[in-house]
């Protein structure tokens, strides 16, 4: 297992390397200059240039990326030329709210799309089966930003259920931070209320969320589920008298669910990168609009110490996944 | 969805069970009569010596003090923490008076000595709030002879010097000191930190650049507290990101502010709202179609007439913007002095722009290429603005193509006259209430590779007029020579000048004693009262 | 061939989202003929801005006054051009890829494969701003994105029929009878691997339109006036919920067109899936 | 003195898979093959006898060339064919012909018949597509299938016509060695022998030779000339089909005769001459592989490998403790009875090891 | 004596998306207690459908259109599929599938599967709980070892892929008769294994018929294992019994013309290798008359307008054939 975990991170590290050569040139190759940005809107080109020595931006861009480098190896990221804040501190300040958004996501997509998915699949090609497939495509198939607004405009408008935007309420003061997940850190302060508020908050970012992830799961885990039927120790487990729901839900769901549980890695990597918008509606102060906001200003550490968080982000989510299918399924485990 | 825009409650209160769920799970959103709700947008990072931009003076109108003040609509510059002044014959040497018994936030007493380090630090910096005084002010210029006195020697004579006063805030040099790394004058501190003396301090746990920042009422302002008994105790700024989620904040009571750029079609929807109202103020900030003087056929003067009659001025303020904006034919505001009100600008005439244009081409300008007019995609306005004066063109037969970009590409293009693009769209805000801020900066050639400056119109006797101007200090003597710059500059067309905005701000109706100033647009906080 | 389309035609879902698919694409082609207004690709009314719908206007109108219909039948070309050149674009770099990738083995294969992993890992919404703003912000720049981050879904895909394949006996036999790399390679595995692919690039292409609006509400997919779909939504923000058919009747033609993609793409995987092939 | 063999192998070795690395286990490489040497005479047919895992299908696909040797020598027509690469060996070798056990799975079923059969010939050199086609016809009906099935794709034929397409596909090839993997395995016996019918119809008219690998002893005894069965990688017993049937020499040889299902075969009670799971190469030991299932092995048989060695005339044995054909009679005897009859007097293999009889063979042998 | 089992007449047809076809047509076998009955057909003939419909676990579409299924003198048609799974499978019916290697859940542990049926199914001595569970393990560890499984407590904790082919059937045997059933269906369980493995399993299914008191039905398709193993035999061609008797008197003198020409086919007796000519009928449209008429070589003209009656040949079988009427 040990070795397993080893041998994979170990084949990571040459990916993640490409990956920050491919995104220094990307971000290098950008005409915007992020002198002129930093200098701001009433700077002199004189000041500019001073800027432009003072980053080192009039150096060769090997030169930069051996400075960046160095930097990398020793976990600095920099710091953003525009917040003058440590790159690295803001990331650590602001992962915590997308992953929280992201895990609730997910688990809504997962506790919602596999039963769905499980129901599909043994409804084959009937009615039941149609409906579920053309309900899940609908998800993925809806705008998020329009189905996010839908969603403000019932829950938070109308019904006054939830509230519209942001993370907490303004009048309830925020719990001491100890893990940077809001809800974590709620509880081990002991902070009811703002559990629940921030409970509350996260409803309908992580519902609008989870959509995209639901229509994958429940098509991966229906035809997972389709498979394993075709299987001839189904045909066994009943013959020998299995309890249906036992059957189902245990002895077929395991055999199933390993193209699901790949799906959800890739998905973990996209909704990342891809809560932006779902960030900027509800104002969810997280890494989405932080890395739109860099990408519009040109902050060239950030939008490199983003692609490399979510890239080892990525990795280290397929690390997990292969984990898990190594759980799930003993055979894999033995291979490596 | 009501389809009225009217998002009533009360139309679905018949619903008992809705009426029920909605009372039962409805947290307490009844705002706290002593916390503001601020939607102005965040600055960068919250160093006022670092960044110079509209967002930044919601935080240092409050945050931090100046030497002087605009206050009132239409803007005037008032005494704040200087009492008075004094300026040479010359117009070299500047003292300025300070009041005594002012307090910074750590208690600390706000001296003479605190205003210079102030200001060197400016200057050290070197960045945006720098740029009116880099070329003529040297650190060393900067004294305090007494403990309440300042003086300034400027290397030359420079009218907006005292205009641009202030856009400088006075920071507290013991808090920098601590926290100072490397001789980096605490930049890093100070851009997520507080060091001011304003009305509020910022609560350093309640900021997440970009995001929220929380500030509090400072008791022992200068000012006291004497002429507001009920002030707001709490300003929570929370940006919205969305016009969609702005608009629900508004309307759902959640947000008292949303920051000035409302579209005109929020307007009526907010203003039909029990909660909310929109306010509308007239600002100094002008809205221009750059066009590359450089380029041809922007370098033949018919051409760039034939585009000047070509932009349905009207049509884009009255349909478009819904009337809240005024028609300015000038390159600054009207409202601003200097403006030769008789001369006349240019107007929506397809007959006109078609006789400039034939001109033209006569003259073997290439009117038929396609032209490229860039916008900030994400500027709604813009992108309306750009995709009339597309249509116009088109039926007089020229293929405008309108093409999305963001404003650090656009700026970083304008640098130079071959990657400046044909056209493109800007504002020019106030950044301090001189014509220097508009065609100073815009018209003179010696600014060439700035921004504002991305016509790269060149023309000699306007340069000469606007440098007499810049280096005179009285108001009477420096308006003929705008006045007479300006007239040139139009017959010469360079720009295409729109109109001057009027401010859209959604406010909440509890929302008592504001006071308006276009510097700053209406952020200052520190009359403002929470009705309940 | 004749087959899979009786399957298919048994199955409810995907003859709707094939239906779909038909009809977007006939509206696509004769899309100037059938909009009541064609001009209002590039026109402007101010006097009949955002306007409801009505007999006129059967879907409204947006914020220069045009007819949402004529640009929401408009913008079928558009979102369906986009869609297949990005989704072509990227079988086109990632199927040769994964072909050479999954037959050859070694070092070849071993460096395509992390290749493919470290363009899996960009972000694609980085990629695809950093592109635009690299080419400035315009469809093209977003189809360059879209297919540089699309590519490797392919490549995984081809990789894993190819080395599927390459280990199967037919491929055996075919090297037994003398058969030439490229013949196995082009003439069999090609063929045989594309099935997969086919579904993958159908499901793509909705993904594809998908996204392309996504970042024509980020701003840096199509430029106005340009009848895009993704681009009436964005611009649709500032007045909802007041005007909502603004955005409702763009967002109804994403929906359905791209829940037509899904649904044939769910429907043929069904039929193609070689785990699946057993049934029946 | 026999005329020269069309086919010859000598010790011929082949090692599969393997890897190694830092953070992944090691696996040692597999010798799947060792030592093998086997003639094959124009025009015979040579039977290949194992389990499960023998070796037999890795030696097939070595003498193809699809998998390359890690030793030993390949003859063809007494010229080496052998340390190619998997390409240059086909070239070498196109004149022998591997016929897949799984007909269906060995045709691309995205192409028709009448295409997979026509694209052997131009691989192989016939450009006239008129040409190509004439000799599919030809082909499918010498191998009893309608000309007309050549429109047909794989999946509209039954596992039978399967088995005559894949014959026709490689008999156009025109091999003179057709390597028969498992030809009849998963058909239906009246099915079974109409393709056994046609296989030696086939040899007849196209004057072929055949190396016959099968784990099916009662096809194998009919149709074949020669055996040589194959225990983990090795052969133990090589021998005239008749003879060996006859008289078993090998105790494995004798052990899947005893273990063959016959129709005549009253059933067996009590033990089993048989014991033990077929062998995997994980388990191996030193000494002879058969060992840990051998009835009659002893302690001697653990310590090297008993060589391959004649026992009769073309007749040629792998074990220490068998005696030449005749020199022991009470072996022969109980394979014999063992064959026939119930093996209940042979079953303990305690009694016949406690005996120890000719250590006196196994010195002859050293 | 009452037989275990007996089929009567037992008609199966399911609906597939080229129309009806008619998988079972009349099938009868009888199974007496403490003996073993082989099931005999090529592929396609109906043997696993026969299966299916004795366990109540029919394909998507099929349906029994007629016939009886007595079991133990329960008419097994009768029962629901619920009492079906918690009266009859594994706790009466015992099951050996085809190929171990497909029919073990590759992913839980061969313990875990096992217990879940006894958890269901295992006679009901009293304990509760933990208790129950012991002794469950006790009874498979001892099951296992009397199946030559070496290291029973091990294997119960292994995964299926660890074990070979042989120890897997043996573990399935094992499964088969963990809950005492009377009866244990074995469909071809040696068809996926080496010879010497299918020996011995052979072996092993003859001695625990004995040693548990069971009856066993064992279908498979080849003659040799028959002859081996069974004591009765059931002949079934295109989903008819053909022919029903004692393997002894069949072998011997094979009656029915397709049992005649099968026998023909196998290499023991095989003169020559010619095989039936012909297919076995398309089930979507089966002939009038016998269904092996087109086939048969002793055809008469009577054979292809109706249905052979039941006769009984001179060594005693039941033959379905006009030359017996």
């Amino acid at each position: 297992m040990l070795r397993f975990v080893l041998r994979r991170v170990a084949l990571v590290l040459p990916s993640l390397a490409g990956l920050l050569v491919v995104t220094f040139l990307l971000i290098h190759a950008v005409p915007s200059d992020p002198a002129v940005a930093m200098a701001g809107d009433a700077a002199t080109p004189e000041q500019i240039e001073r800027l432009r020595k003072q980053y080192g931006l009039d150096r060769p861009i090997w030169e930069q990326f051996a400075v960046y480098l160095g930097k990398v190896a020793t976990l600095d990221l920099g710091e953003s030329a525009f917040t003058r804040r440590p790159v690295a501190r803001d990331i650590v300040q602001r992962l915590p709210a997308t992953l929280e958004l992201t895990f609730c996501a997910l688990a809504l997509s997962v506790f919602i799309g596999v039963p769905l998915g499980v129901m599909a699949g043994l409804k084959h090609n009937t009615w039941p089966d149609y409906l579920l497939r053309v309900f899940s495509v609908l998800g993925i198939a809806v705008a998020a930003f329009w189905f996010a607004i839908m969603l403000q405009l019932l829950f938070s408008m109308q019904l006054g259920w939830l509230p519209l935007r942001g993370e907490l309420d303004v009048s309830i003061a925020r719990p001491t931070r100890v893990t940077g997940f809001l809800l974590l850190d709620c509880l081990i302060a002991g902070r009811l209320d703002a559990f629940a508020d921030a409970a509350r908050h996260l409803v309908l970012p992580a519902v609008t969320l989870s959509l995209g992830g639901l229509a994958t799961i429940v098509r991966f885990t229906r035809a997972g589920v389709l498979d394993t039927l075709q299987h001839d120790f189904v045909f066994y487990e009943r013959a020998m008298g299995y309890r249906r729901l036992r059957l189902i839900w245990i002895y077929v769901l395991r055999n199933s669910v390993t193209a699901t549980v790949t799906q959800i890695g890739l998905l973990f990597g996209g909704l990342i990168a891809g809560g932006v918008v779902v960030e900027a509606i509800f104002d969810w102060p997280g890494i989405g609009s932080y890395t739109v906001q860099a990408i519009l200003t040109g902050d060239r550490q950030v939008m490199l110490a983003v692609t490399l968080l979510v890239g080892t982000v990525y990795a280290g989510v397929n690390i997990l996944v292969d984990v898990v299918h190594g759980l799930l399924d003993p055979r894999l485990m033995e291979r490596t | 969805m009501s389809r009225h825009g009217r998002l009533g409650r009360r139309e679905l209160g018949g619903l008992a069970i809705g009426a029920f769920a909605a009372g039962a799970l409805r947290s307490a959103q009844a705002a706290d009569a002593t916390t503001f709700v601020s939607g102005f947008g965040l600055p960068i990072n919250l160093d006022p010596h670092q960044i110079f931009d509209v967002p930044m003076q919601a935080v240092m109108l409050n945050a931090y003090d100046n030497l002087y003040r605009y206050q009132g609509d239409p803007p005037k510059i008032v005494p704040w923490l200087a009492e008075s002044h004094t300026v040479s014959a010359d117009g070299l040497t500047w003292e300025f008076k300070l009041r005594s018994g002012v307090k910074f936030h750590d208690g600390s007493p706000l001296t003479a000595d605190d205003v210079v380090y102030s200001f060197r630090r400016m200057l050290a910096l070197a960045l945006a709030p720098a740029g009116a005084f880099l070329k003529i002010l040297k650190p060393e210029g900067v004294t305090a002879p007494e403990p309440l006195v300042v003086r300034f020697k400027l290397e030359t004579s420079y009218a907006p010097f005292f205009a641009a006063i202030p856009s400088i805030s006075i920071v507290n040099p013991r808090q920098i000191k601590a926290n100072e790394k490397d001789g980096d004058w605490a930049k890093s501190w100070l851009a997520s930190n507080g060091a001011g003396s304003g009305s509020y301090r910022i609560v350093p746990a309640g900021y997440r650049p970009l995001e929220y920042l929380d500030m509090e009422i400072f008791d022992g302002h200068f000012l006291g507290w004497s002429d507001n008994p009920k002030p707001v105790r709490k300003i929570a700024c929370r940006p919205t990101k969305e016009s969609s989620t702005r608009l629900l904040a508004l309307l759902d009571g959640s947000l008292d502010c949303t920051d000035t750029n409302l579209p005109a079609d929020q307007v009526a929807q907010i203003n039909a709202s029990k909660i909310a109202y929109v306010q509308k103020d007239v600002v100094m900030r002008t809205f221009i179609i750059r066009m590359n003087n450089t380029k041809p056929p922007f370098d033949n003067l018919n051409a760039r007439r034939c585009f000047a009659h070509a932009f349905n001025y009207m049509g884009f303020i009255t349909d478009i913007l819904g009337g809240y904006a005024t028609r300015d034919p000038y390159p600054m505001p009207d409202t601003l002095w200097g403006i030769p009100k008789d001369a006349k600008g240019y107007d929506y005439d397809l007959a006109k722009a078609k006789e400039y244009m034939a001109k033209a081409v006569a003259e073997g300008a290439p009117m038929k290429r396609p032209f490229e007019l860039h916008v900030q995609s994400e500027n709604e306005q813009s992108v309306q603005g750009a995709q009339l004066f597309q249509s116009d063109l088109a039926q007089i037969g020229i293929n405008l193509k309108v093409v999305g970009n963001i404003w650090s590409n656009l700026t970083t293009a304008a640098a130079k006259p071959e990657t400046t693009p044909d056209m493109w769209v800007h504002w020019v805000s106030t950044y301090f209430v001189d014509p220097e801020n508009w065609v100073g900066q815009m018209y003179d050639s010696q600014f060439h590779g700035t921004w504002k400056a991305s016509a790269y119109y060149k023309n000699p006797e306007v340069d000469a007029l606007l440098r007499k101007a810049r280096a005179l200090t009285k108001q009477e003597e420096r308006a003929p020579l705008y006045e007479e710059a300006i007239r040139k500059i139009m017959a010469d067309s360079p720009d295409i000048w729109i109109y001057n905005s009027m401010q859209l701000q959604g406010l909440n109706k509890r929302i008592k004693g504001r006071r308006f100033c276009t510097v700053g647009q209406g952020a200052e906080m520190r009359w403002v009262t929470l009705a309940s | 061939m004749i087959p899979i389309l009786r399957k298919l035609g048994r199955d409810l879902p995907a003859m709707l989202g094939l239906g779909i698919v038909l009809v977007v694409l006939v509206i696509a082609i004769l899309g100037p003929l059938l909009a009541p207004y064609p001009e209002d690709a590039a026109a402007a009314h101010l006097l009949r801005r955002l306007k409801p719908p009505s007999a006129a206007f059967p879907f409204g109108t947006d914020n220069l006054g045009r007819d949402i219909f004529s640009r929401v039948i408009l913008g079928a070309r558009g979102a369906l051009s986009i869609a297949l050149t990005v989704v072509s674009t990227a079988m086109a770099i990632g199927v040769p890829l994964g072909l050479i990738a999954g037959y050859r083995g070694g070092w070849l294969s071993e460096t395509i494969m992390r290749v493919t992993d470290v363009v899996l890992a960009i972000p694609q919404l980085v990629l695809a701003l950093a592109l635009a703003q690299l080419m400035s912000p315009s469809i093209e720049s977003a189809m360059l994105a879209l297919s540089l981050t699309y590519w490797p879904f392919f490549t995984r895909i081809v990789y894993a029929e190819t080395r599927r394949l390459s280990a199967s006996l037919f491929v055996d036999a075919l090297r037994g009878i003398g058969a030439s790399t490229p013949r196995i390679v082009f003439l069999h595995i090609l063929p045989n691997a594309i099935s997969p692919v086919i579904v993958r690039a159908t499901i793509g292409l909705g993904f594809t339109i998908l996204v392309a609006a996504v970042l024509g509400f980020l701003g840096m997919g199509a430029t106005p006036p340009a009848p895009d779909w993704g681009l009436a939504i964005a611009e649709s923000r500032t007045y909802l919920p007041r005007a909502w058919w603004y955005a409702t009747f763009p967002g109804l033609a994403i929906l359905i067109t791209v829940m037509g993609f899904n649904l044939l793409g769910d429907g043929l995987r069904d039929i193609v899936d070689p785990r699946l092939r057993r049934s029946r | 003195m026999t005329p020269e063999p069309i086919l010859a192998l000598r010790d011929v070795s082949v090692q599969l898979g393997g890897r190694k690395g830092l953070l992944r286990r090691t696996v040692p490489p597999v010798r799947a093959v060792s030592g093998v040497s086997l003639e094959l005479q124009e025009g015979e047919i040579l039977s290949l006898v194992g389990e499960s895992g023998c070796g037999k299908t890795t030696l097939g696909r070595t003498i193809l060339g699809l998998q390359r040797e890690s030793a030993g020598e390949i003859l063809l027509d007494g010229a080496s064919v052998g340390g190619l690469p998997s390409d240059a060996a086909r070239r070498a070798r196109r004149t022998i012909q591997y016929v897949h056990q799984d007909a269906a799975a060995a045709l691309d079923a995205w192409w028709s018949i009448g295409r997979t059969l026509a694209e052997g010939l131009l691989i192989h050199g016939v450009r006239d597509a008129g040409e190509r086609r004439d000799r599919v016809v030809a082909m499918l009906s010498a191998v009893g299938l309608d000309p007309a099935s050549a429109r047909r794709y794989p999946q509209e034929f039954s596992g039978g016509q399967l088995r005559r397409v894949a014959l026709a596909r490689i008999l156009l090839l025109q091999p003179r060695v057709l390597i028969l993997d498992e030809p009849t395995s998963g058909l239906d016996m009246s099915v079974q022998a109409t393709v056994l019918n046609l296989l030696l119809d086939l040899r007849e008219r196209f004057s072929l030779t055949y190396l016959f690998i099968s784990h099916d002893l009662s096809v194998v005894e009919r149709l074949s000339d020669r055996v040589a069965i194959m225990y983990l990688g090795r052969i133990v017993e090589a021998g005239p089909a008749k003879e060996l049937f006859a008289d078993p020499s090998h105790p494995y040889t004798r052990t899947l005769l005893a273990a063959a299902p016959r129709l005549s075969g009253r059933r067996a009670s009590g033990q089993s001459l048989v014991r033990g799971d077929p062998p995997s190469h994980a388990t191996a030991l030193p000494g002879c592989a058969f060992f840990d299932r051998c009835p009659i092995g002893e302690p001697a048989c653990q310590a090297s490998m008993p060589p391959l060695e004649p026992i009769a005339s073309a007749h040629d044995v792998a074990c220490f403790r068998a005696a030449p054909s005749g020199a022991a009679a009470s072996v022969h005897h109980r394979a014999t009875t063992a064959r026939s009859a119930a093996s209940s007097d042979i079953v303990s293999p305690l009694r016949i090891s406690s005996a120890k009889p000719s250590l006196g063979t196994i010195t002859v042998r050293q | 004596m009452m037989p275990v089992l007996s089929v009567r007449g037992l008609k199966v047809s399911i609906h597939t998306d080229d129309g009806l076809a008619s998988i079972l047509d009349d099938v009868g076998l009888e199974l007496e207690r403490g003996r073993i009955l082989g099931v005999v057909g090529e592929s396609g003939c109906g043997k696993s459908t026969l299966i299916r419909a004795v366990m109540g676990i029919l394909p998507k579409g099929a349906s029994v259109d007629g016939g009886e299924i007595w079991f133990e003198g329960e008419n097994l048609l009768a029962f629901s599929e619920a009492e079906l799974n918690t009266g009859v499978r594994s706790s009466r019916i015992g099951f050996i599938p085809q190929d171990p290697l497909l029919a073990l859940n590759p992913v839980f542990k061969v313990g875990t599967q096992l217990l879940e049926v006894m958890r269901w199914h295992a006679p009901d001595d009293g304990s509760r709980g933990n208790a129950r569970r012991a002794r469950h393990v006790a009874r498979l560890v001892s099951l296992l070892r009397r199946m030559q499984v070496p290291d029973p407590e091990q294997a119960l904790e292994s995964y299926p892929h660890q074990f070979s082919g042989g120890q897997r059937q043996r573990l399935l045997i094992a499964a088969a008769l963990a809950c005492a059933p009377g009866l244990v269906i074995a469909d071809e369980p040696t068809t996926a294994l080496d010879v010497t493995t299918q020996h011995q399993i052979l072996l092993l299914l003859r001695e625990l018929v004995a040693e548990f008191g069971i009856s066993l039905l064992f279908v498979t398709h080849d003659f040799g294992v028959v002859a081996e193993l069974c004591d009765d035999l059931c002949v079934i061609y295109a989903g008819q019994t053909v022919e029903t008797g004692t393997v002894r008197s069949i072998l011997d003198a094979p009656a029915h013309p397709y049992t005649r020409a099968l026998l023909a086919c196998h290499p023991d007796r095989a003169t020559s290798f010619l095989g039936i000519p012909g297919t076995v009928p398309s089930p979507f449209a089966r002939p009038s008359g016998c269904l092996f008429a087109p086939r048969c070589l002793d055809v008469r003209p009577l054979c292809l307008s109706a249905r052979p009656p039941q006769g009984r040949s001179s060594s005693g079988a039941e033959v379905r054939c006009v030359q017996y009427a």
